[in-house]
């Protein structure tokens, strides 16, 4: 089992969590999140007081895949998120040596 | 009962103003034919006291009020954006107003007396303390700062209800413009139309030295009388009834809302990503503000706290309670759930329809008006938006137009004496006896309908010329990026919240 | 000095209101005795305005302010829900009202007189524009329009104050039904029990009839007179002393809350999980806004802004001063901090407590008021309510009934004249001069302990009938798993932010 | 126009107060050589009514009002400190008030006259509801009460200011001393040498007398002239005008506010870590309600609801309108774009501005006066503080000092009739008859300048030895720790919300 | 040293940090996250626009244990956040290479 | 490649940040998370009742980095975030076996 962590654009979500059910993954864990890349942030100013704000807005999908699925999952994520546009954010893949489904206690592939 | 029925009426379609200089030339003149004119009228301290209140409270329901109730409504990236626009447009027509605004709604136009007022009164001249305002009751004035403050406060809240409609994609710039545009060419334009005319005492001596005059003077009587007659908006003179500003405000505001919302397009994203209020909690204080407001707005209307003012006042809350209760039970029967969210449409909307129906409807017609106008804006709101697919992004042309439209309606109906209504004064039959004028339901319907339809016409096809001009200047939307990250950063460099 | 102590009074215990129609039968049948009737009283404007800003005042009270107060307290997830059913009960009463409330608080109730009126003016029938409504000064009215809305905005907020003891675990259908019965088997009769009397001129003009009869006259005189006496609600006979509805409001609504909290027992995960008010700001802003309104809600209760509205007015302002920092100062001894909430709490009991006292203390018997508050109520709240293991949410018993009793209490020692206090008018000794009565001071408390201890009883066992009822009917909670989703959701379908 | 002119004046510096008691025993004696007194004036309800909504305008203004807009700027872990902190502020001193700051402020002070007033008004003694306090129109009265409460709601917000410029590191407990302190030995004598005056009928009456009196009479009359004129705060013999307290309130809690950020030095990490506004909702929401509630203060502070009360009302609605577009404007030509929050501080500044000047200035100069003050407040808040390097937390330096500054010389300037102002009312030459004095403007600004150099040395050394005192007793600031953490947590125990 | 990640209903919280505690665990870290699973979501309703939420409010806790903890803090977590209803979530265990506690610099173990 | 996950105190971010991209560490992920350790939390109060707040916030900062720069990046970290307060926060270093830029379509090294 894989976990595969997306990091992308906020209004992305509805595209890669429909594009990943289409894969027939039914689990996911989304996290809002503050991202720092190249992609620049902006200037807030308050009062004459002037903030660079790097950090931009972002959502993280972690999703925990059986080892099989890991390439069609990172296919339909980048597809679903991508833009083209500077700050699409990333997709990070580690390794998960073990899953529990607390409600029934199965547990690997058949707690995903 | 008689008593009542006569006395709380307001002249022809007078809802709201008539203001008539105290010692204005044109009322002097006819003076000279009338009787020696009567010591100058004392302002009522109580008048004066509520009055004031009552422009504080329409203050109130623009800022924080309104703001609030928009505000909450957007999402998060738009929140300061929102309020902005709701202040910006609050000070830039209020400036207007004492610059040529209020001359140009309540002073004599000439030869455009029909649709517009002229410039005499530009900059405030000639208004000083002791300039008074005509009322609605013979011999009773307020001062005339009074009614320029109070007119003031309806001035600069119906543009800001067109925000509702285009939010999360105007631009702050291109908002500034469109403002000063509208007000100007639209609403001072109607508020004429609607709101001017000489007032009780004018019509009234006239109409008492037209009785008096006999032989030669006759003819001239009958020429001071048709001239007062005549010098009123055409609205006005429709004879529609408008007690505190169903058509100039609501139906006003709801109809540019909706030709910005077409003009614009919608929102992207619009109908396929979620675009849930960010704060139903803020909308919820603003519909409440809204509410706590409008007695100043409805109330005032009447001009004095006179023992008619109990009239609008308890048709204003009770034909709200009964609008939210209904939007939220059409809800529950349809959806499944009765929403906070319908709770305060309900609000919004009862309050808009009994607008022009509070000085005029009786309590058990307010109730049965509260009732019957949540339904028509539910259905509006999600049925015709929905198969239409214009992005009304706060339902303005759906609370405010369709809202105003059956209280416009409504109002010529619950007017009916048979039905517990008020019933139309008659000012020149017998001047300051407060009789009673007849009442004829299709006569009156068509007045309504027409001041309705006027409305309409003027705000529709000048709000599309305005917009279009605005789009063509400096442009309307922001780039897709910027509409992307939000209006408070890319407009105005903030964050709403920093939690 | 003298004059003052007189004045400040209310008939017997006649807080609020004492509505008697000008042209009402039972009178004009008295005035056949009596000498010539005097012209019909006008209104005066000062006095108009006033009560229309106290209403307005009242109903922000309600919302935002108590629904903000309220819904500050509560979890994230019932937010709404609190918001809700504030403004659906608000909605649901004011529409009662009209349609009966009004009559069954304000009407002769024939053989139930004594605890409840009739349905003489159901739908408001016979009211109008020029009927008018007594104050408690002699020869003053207020149209009758006002004081119905008034009181309609007293009817509203007192069963939205139950709402706290419950909150969170309430199904919105069940609390619609609910607040339908309890408005009408127990506040309107309360509200006719405590308010219900024939006014300062019915009691006077008897007297003199009375005291100018002589021979046969005499036993008719006086026949009349004790009519005139009897035709009020029991607890006003009785004496007691609410200036502006300590018992009617905050002891009938506390006492319903903990019934309330008892039968639906607490919720799920009470005392074990932490349930901190998900926006202590909103709690705040709320408290705020209820103090604003309060002024409505107790300087209106004069019913005039005659010179005696300074006394409740500095003492509404005073005492929940005082109130506020004593909560304050025993939090900091007892926990350690002083904290926001108890600065509200302090805020509210201050205000609940010199409700029924404002108009009759003194300045500094105020403080004292506000002071002696704060730590009964914080003693209630915690230690007490720990103790017993009830949950009242929001500490509607330990803050409404509890402080409404201290209040209910301290009236009737802080009236004494000895101790800056405005003595007990007497309307019929020397009717029109304001002289004060006598004053004893076991004799008042007695009065007061009855007011209470009936107060306490009939809402105590009623409300416990109605929330019996209605789970037998509808069911008061939702299923445990809807309560742990949250009310917004499950009940109304809706989040309260979405930030 | 001319009638304007000289009407809406106030006295020679007289902003807000001069009571005096209508049995005042200094003017029975003059009453000696006067003709008979006239029968005591009876309170118009139409200004007993104004007076007391005007109070609950202010009381809005400081809670919810400022406790948000201050609230709304702080980060979120001193959310809670800074309300508790207007709270506490509000309760503590108008208890203070009511013991002896009123009589502090509106007594005689014996030898101390010139600076403060006595105790022989401490604990309201001999204030009942038949005392009455002067206004400014000779014969017009309102309750003492009314005049007490409305002044307690200045003593309430002007200290609660200050804590804007100390906000998130200033301890609850130091806070509370310090308080008890500045409203003690700045404010109460502030207000009693600027608004501490015998009222216009003992000026009237006292010229009259003198002008009657031949012979012997003459030099006593003179006496008496001469005693009723000393009879007086210093600063208002100085003949400064100052509407509604820009002074007394703005200049001298904003150079308070700026001592005490000196003392106090900066918050940690000021310069380095960003510090934005936690809410700029919240923000708005206050200075929203701050320009609704200051229309009490402003027009309250003409005391009576006459004809001129319109004068103030518009000019402090116009005024901010152009102030608030002001700000912006600047902002978006200096620093790229319009800000919600200049927005808010634009509105905050033109209130401030007009304060002074409200009731004194032409509708246009206000307008001018708003367009002025943004862009040198906005000077101050940016360039100067940054070129300082003091914190200055929430700029009540910047924004109410300066701003209060701009409106004092203003006034001097605006009130020239010949540029729409109002004039300078002579009380004296022609009593009773409202005739303008001269206007010299050399003269006038002098006493301006004198003004505003008397608030900002006695509040500056004044705040100066009284934040050093507290210091040194209990300490100012919390542990560094601490403040990291949050007053809400490290002084209340709580968290502003819970989401 | 794993990393423990566990997805759990909000309200179990403080009933699994008990339970670790009891282990002997004294760190942990914890985000709100959303959910997206069998459990279904429920529908919001704004003016007519009816909107599906399906991401349930969740909390993710992570603690990290030395190897020859693992099962028992598995265990645990497992017994304190079931309720047997459908959304109790998951447990998932990754390996961690390092640890180091900032304030003294000890690592891996002792850092714990 | 590997993740380097730290948790710290809040008011450090701007400090962290500003070390990691001076080493030229161009991305990272920030997350607002509540932290249970030894630093013991506060007591909040809400009328009488007093609820123990264990939790206390923290930032937590994921950065993806190449296996040449896990070294310098701890230290960096360490530097930065250290107050030698109880509290300071920890830093995990686990594997990452796969990276992609969503935008570009680069992967591993060359996506960060
Ligand atoms: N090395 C990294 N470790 C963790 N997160 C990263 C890393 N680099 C980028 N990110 C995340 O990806 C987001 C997008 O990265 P950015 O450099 O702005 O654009 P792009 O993905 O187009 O290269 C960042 O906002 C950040 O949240
Ligand atoms: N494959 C997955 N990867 C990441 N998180 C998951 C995965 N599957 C489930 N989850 C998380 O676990 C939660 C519970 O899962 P769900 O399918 O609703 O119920 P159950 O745990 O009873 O099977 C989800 O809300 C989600 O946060
Ligand atoms: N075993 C752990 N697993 C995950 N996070 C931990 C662990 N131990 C500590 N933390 C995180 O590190 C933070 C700091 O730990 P703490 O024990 O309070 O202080 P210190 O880092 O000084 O030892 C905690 O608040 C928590 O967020």
């Amino acid at each position: 089992m894989k976990l595969i962590t997306a990091v992308i654009k906020p209004f992305k979500l509805e595209e890669v969590r429909s594009a990943l059910t289409d894969l027939g993954l039914q689990g996911m864990t989304v996290t809002e999140v503050k991202g720092y890349g190249r992609q620049k942030g902006h200037t807030e100013i308050y009062r004459g007081a002037e903030y660079a704000v790097s950090f931009l807005p972002k959502i993280k999908i972690e999703v925990v895949v059986p080892g099989a699925q890991v390439d069609k999952a990172l296919a339909a994520i980048q597809r679903a998120a991508k833009t083209g546009q500077i700050g699409d954010g990333k997709i990070f893949v580690s390794p998960i040596e073990h899953t529990v489904r607390i409600r029934t206690g199965e547990s690997d592939d058949d707690a995903l | 009962m008689e008593f009542r029925k006569v006395a709380r009426y307001a002249g022809v379609l007078g809802a709201l103003g008539a203001i008539a200089l105290f010692v204005e030339p044109a009322l002097a003149q006819q003076a000279a034919t009338a009787p020696a004119a009567p010591p100058p009228p004392v302002p009522n301290k109580g008048d004066s006291a509520f009055m004031y209140i009552a422009s504080v409270l329409v203050l109130m329901m623009t800022v924080p009020g309104l703001a609030l109730f928009y505000g909450g409504l957007v999402r998060t990236k738009n929140m300061l954006s929102m309020f902005m626009q709701v202040f910006a447009t609050l000070c830039l027509v209020a400036i207007l107003w004492v610059l040529y605004g209020y001359s140009m709604a309540f002073t004599n136009g000439g030869s455009l007396n029909d649709f517009v007022g002229g410039f005499s009164k530009a900059f405030l001249k000639g208004v000083d303390s002791t300039t008074l305002a005509a009322t609605f009751s013979n011999g009773v004035y307020i001062p005339e700062y009074t009614y320029i403050i109070f007119q003031m406060t309806f001035a600069c809240i119906t543009p800001a209800l067109i925000l509702g409609a285009v939010a999360e994609r105007l631009k702050f710039s291109a908002m500034l413009v469109f403002m000063a545009l509208w007000a100007t060419f639209i609403y001072f334009p109607i508020a004429h139309m609607v709101w001017y005319w000489g007032g009780p005492d004018a019509f009234g001596n006239a109409a008492k030295a037209l009785a008096a005059a006999t032989g030669d003077a006759k003819a001239q009587a009958q020429a001071a009388y048709d001239a007062v007659m005549a010098d009123a908006g055409i609205s006005f003179k429709w004879g529609a009834l408008d007690f505190a500003g169903g058509t100039v405000v609501h139906i006003n505001a709801g109809i540019a809302g909706l030709v910005g919302a077409l003009i614009l397009g919608p929102r992207i994203g619009y109908g396929k990503e979620p675009m849930p209020p960010h704060s139903l909690v803020n909308c919820m204080i603003g519909a409440a503000l809204l509410w706590v407001g409008w007695f100043g707005f409805n109330v005032g209307s009447n001009l004095e706290v006179n023992q008619f003012a109990g009239v609008p006042f308890i048709n204003t809350f009770i034909a709200t309670c009964a609008a939210g209760l209904s939007w939220v039970i059409v809800e529950w029967i349809i959806k499944g759930k009765p929403s906070a969210l319908g709770m305060a449409s309900g609000v919004v909307a009862g309050l808009v329809a009994i607008t022009p129906a509070c000085g005029f409807a009786g309590v058990m017609g307010s109730i049965v008006l509260g009732l019957v106008v949540s339904p028509i804006c539910f259905f509006f709101c999600s049925a015709i938006k929905g198969a239409l697919g214009y992005d009304d992004s706060l339902d303005v042309f759906g609370v405010h137009c369709v809202g105003g439209i059956v209280g416009a309606l409504g109002t010529g109906l619950l007017v009916n004496p048979a039905w517990g209504g008020a019933g139309i004064a008659d000012y020149t039959s017998k001047p300051g006896e407060l009789v009673a004028g007849t009442y004829d339901m299709a006569t009156q319907m068509i007045s309504q309908a027409k001041a309705v339809g006027m409305t309409l016409v003027w705000s529709g096809i000048g709000s599309a010329i305005l917009f279009k001009l605005v789009d063509i200047i400096i442009g309307l939307r922001p780039s897709e990026e910027k509409e992307r990250e939000g209006l408070d950063i890319t407009d105005h460099g903030e964050s709403a919240y920093h939690y």
